[in-house]
């Protein structure tokens, strides 16, 4: 069983602060994690150095089998992140943005197609960003992320902004998620929208992830290979 | 001796530049040491 | 990676570029008309009447030109700022290098737009004559390609940079004076003197073209990794 | 290869004092011991100055670039190189400054103005710019140490293959289209003996000076650099006892 996250006393700097100072962290393949904590815990700062955007500065880092400080590119290629911007152009439709990733990432048409009709943009799809609503724009960004097919999801925050359909869609994309191989990473708030779609949380504070919170879940088959010893973690219970 | 102010000019602006570069550096190195030195960082 | 993904990849971006300025028309309603403007004001600068303009129209034409790239430039990497795209650019999973092409090549388009209209406002305006137009479109577009290519080096270099709009002209500058110096004496040979003269010029600028693109394919991956 | 020091305080120690001596022998044989240029007269004395700092600039741009190089190879990578590379550029762009306005000040009183469009001139002038983008942008802090270390490497090489191009255009500038005016073999008459000897002299303490002020500025950057790595353990220190008291 391979690790998809492996984090060691890993710290790691915006500018000259430490944002995360020391933090570990284990996720296993098909594994739907929450990552709660406070404001300025480094929730966002873990995410986006997992999803090779951010270099360690020091520890050991892991994520799909590459090393954060030598090969965050090849990393990034089968990492998908949703952040708090849409990461599209303005002056492009929705599904022109869509599009975009798609070729970049060799994807053709029909998976565009796929994407777009399972964030259900619907009519929104011929509008240029700059249009779109905020909660279309938040189904956008998810719909960017799924169609370069990652094995690992991270969404920071998603549920912020999002409108009803949105919650529904988002909901069935993480629910789905170990299904089609993928594992997901999410920070939230909004822990009673989140939790239930969790099969395990941990708690990120001053830059180190603390305390992990055994928590019941709904309990897909692959998460039970989640009890990958490490300081910070423990086993997802089922209720 | 000709031209007495340009050789002056050019030796004296020379001077000034090299040792006010030395000078201050030397200033600047003192100053880090003292910075460092309670805190007793070398390894 | 292999030759032809490189160059598939380089297309999606330059695409994605050239659509983003069909819709938002900065380069054609803003850059263009700066570069007109500056060289409208040459002529207040230097009279008219007395057949200055004529003679020093090859090099009044490249510093708009120069100018216009600082500004093409900073826009190419000002697209990437709203909404992170820059961190969407690099979560696309694309090689540096393809991302180097891409966005020089669609600088170097703009600028070879730009660069018909100021050269029709040079000849029309200084009543400049052609004489060697090959040797202009060709020393024309190696100086092109060279300016597209530092800059987009340079763009990223100073992109995620504070004071990266006072940095980037000190930095890129200098790079690209020989650029300036020999696209103009070309032109000075193709537009009064004679056209044979220029090809040692034309010979630098593509040395410096070739020189600057082939590094700007090896080197922009580890400066767009910079945050 | 992590080194707090350039050079060991021994030799550091010898390098001074040889610089010392050879600057009191450059004033000596500059001011006094030279005889009077028959042609330029006694504004040649600024040449003893002026052909070292441009010597100087040289050499300190093409060991930046040299040190950049050995930094972005993998298997000599060390922030040695970076560290040298930074401080080698600071000096070249104090020594090119200095070789610029010693020049002008020379030209005034031997060709009868201030600047000339000779081709050293102007190549030297671009150099100086190229540089003092490279050390601005070397100032500009960064949240990922390698990776500007990284940058700066890169753009040092950037800048260093400009040089070349540089030099052969405007070469080809100032000839093709003019002869040189301003090299004319009259005012390059043979050089006397003591004349000579005292521009090796200048060249030979400049050079100590640079190797000299090279390991200071060098254990300046290794200061500050320890300075930053404190603040850091502090800052460390400080987010995880908050979260100490939080827990």
């Amino acid at each position: 069983m391979s690790l998809v996250i492996r984090l060691r006393t890993v710290v790691c700097l915006l500018g000259r602060f430490p944002a995360l100072a020391g933090a570990d962290l284990d996720v296993a393949a098909g594994e739907i994690l929450l990552v709660s904590g406070p404001n300025g815990a480094g929730k966002t700062t873990l995410l986006r150095l997992v999803a090779g955007l951010l270099a360690p500065y020091s520890g050991e880092a892991e994520v799909l089998g590459h090393d954060l400080y030598h090969d965050r590119l090849a990393a990034r290629r089968k990492i998908a992140i949703v952040g708090h911007e849409t990461y599209c152009y303005d002056d492009l439709t929705a599904r022109e943005n869509v599009e975009f990733f798609a070729r970049a990432a060799g994807r053709g048409t029909a998976d565009v197609d796929a994407v777009v009709d399972r964030v259900a943009l619907g009519d929104a799809a011929r509008v240029v960003h700059r249009g779109l609503s905020a909660g279309q724009r938040r189904r956008l960004a998810l719909a960017v992320a799924l169609v370069r097919g990652p094995e690992l999801l991270l969404l920071d925050e998603p549920h912020a902004g999002l409108d009803a359909l949105g919650r529904e869609v988002l909901a069935d994309v993480v629910r789905d998620a170990p299904g089609e191989g993928r594992t997901v990473v999410m920070v939230s708030h909004e822990l009673e929208i989140a939790r239930p779609l969790a099969t395990r949380e941990v708690r990120v504070d001053g830059g180190q992830t603390a305390a992990v919170t055994p928590m019941g879940a709904t309990m897909t088959e692959p998460a039970a290979k989640s009890t990958v010893s490490a300081p910070a973690v423990v086993p997802a219970v089922t209720p | 001796m000709t031209d007495v102010g340009y050789v002056i000019a050019g030796w004296g602006i020379a001077a000034v530049v090299l040792a006010g570069y030395s000078v201050r550096l030397v200033l600047r190195i003192r100053q880090a040491e003292r910075d460092d030195a309670p805190r007793n960082v070398k390894p | 990676m292999s030759g032809t993904s490189l160059w598939r990849e380089a297309a999606v971006v330059a695409g994605k570029d050239l659509r983003i300025e069909a819709r938002a028309r900065v380069a054609l309603g803003q850059i263009l008309p700066f570069g007109l403007i500056v060289i409208l004001l040459f002529a207040f600068a230097l009279d008219p009447d007395r057949g200055v303009l004529t003679r020093v129209a090859p090099g009044l034409f490249w510093i708009a030109v120069l100018l216009a790239t600082l500004l093409a430039v900073g826009r190419a990497f000002a697209i990437e700022t709203h909404h992170n795209a820059r961190d969407g650019l690099r979560m696309a999973g694309l090689d540096g290098g393809a991302i180097f092409l891409g966005k020089a090549a669609a600088i170097a388009l703009q600028l070879a737009v730009l660069e018909v209209v100021l050269g029709v406002a040079v000849i029309v305006m200084y009543g400049v004559d052609v004489h060697g137009l090959g040797v202009v479109l060709i020393t024309a577009t190696a100086a092109t390609v060279g300016l597209a290519a530092t800059g987009t080096l340079y763009g990223v270099l100073a992109a995620g940079l504070r004071l990266r709009e006072t940095l980037l002209p000190l930095l890129l500058l200098p790079v690209i004076a020989p650029v300036m110096l020999g696209a103009t004496r070309a032109f000075e040979d193709g537009l009064g003197g004679v056209p044979g003269d220029a090809w040692p010029w034309v010979g630098m600028l593509g040395v410096f073209a070739v020189l600057y693109t082939t590094i700007g394919v090896m080197a922009f991956g580890a400066l767009w990794e910079e945050t | 290869m992590e080194r707090d020091e350039l050079l060991a305080p021994i030799v550091r120690r010898i390098v001074g004092v040889l610089t010392i001596v050879s600057l009191v022998a450059l004033v000596l044989f500059g001011l006094w011991g030279a005889p009077t240029d028959e042609v330029q007269g006694d504004a040649q004395r600024v040449m003893y100055l002026h052909v070292p700092s441009a010597w100087l600039a040289y050499l300190a741009f093409f060991i930046t670039a040299s040190a950049s190089a050995l930094f972005l190879w993998r298997r000599t990578r060390a922030d040695v190189w970076d560290r040298v590379a930074g401080a080698s550029a600071e000096l070249g762009v104090m020594f090119t400054g200095l070789a610029l306005v010693l020049g002008s000040i020379w030209g005034r009183p031997v060709w009868g103005f201030w600047w000339a469009w000779d081709a050293r001139l102007v190549s030297t002038a671009l150099l100086f710019f190229l540089f003092l983008g490279y050390c601005a942008l070397r100032r500009i802090p960064s949240s990922d140490p390698v990776g500007a270390a990284k940058r700066n490497a890169i753009a040092a090489l950037i800048a260093f293959v400009d040089v070349p191009i540089v030099h052969f255009s405007v070469e080809w500038w100032r000839t093709l289209h003019q002869k040189a005016t301003v090299f004319n073999p009259q005012l390059n008459p043979e050089i006397h003996g003591v004349m000579a000897l005292t521009l090796w002299i200048g060249t030979i303490a400049f050079t100590l000076l640079y190797v000299y002020l090279l390991d200071r500025r060098y254990r300046l950057a290794v200061l500050e650099h320890g300075r930053a790595d404190v603040e850091l353990a502090h800052a460390i220190a400080e987010r995880t006892g908050v979260k100490a008291g939080v827990t």
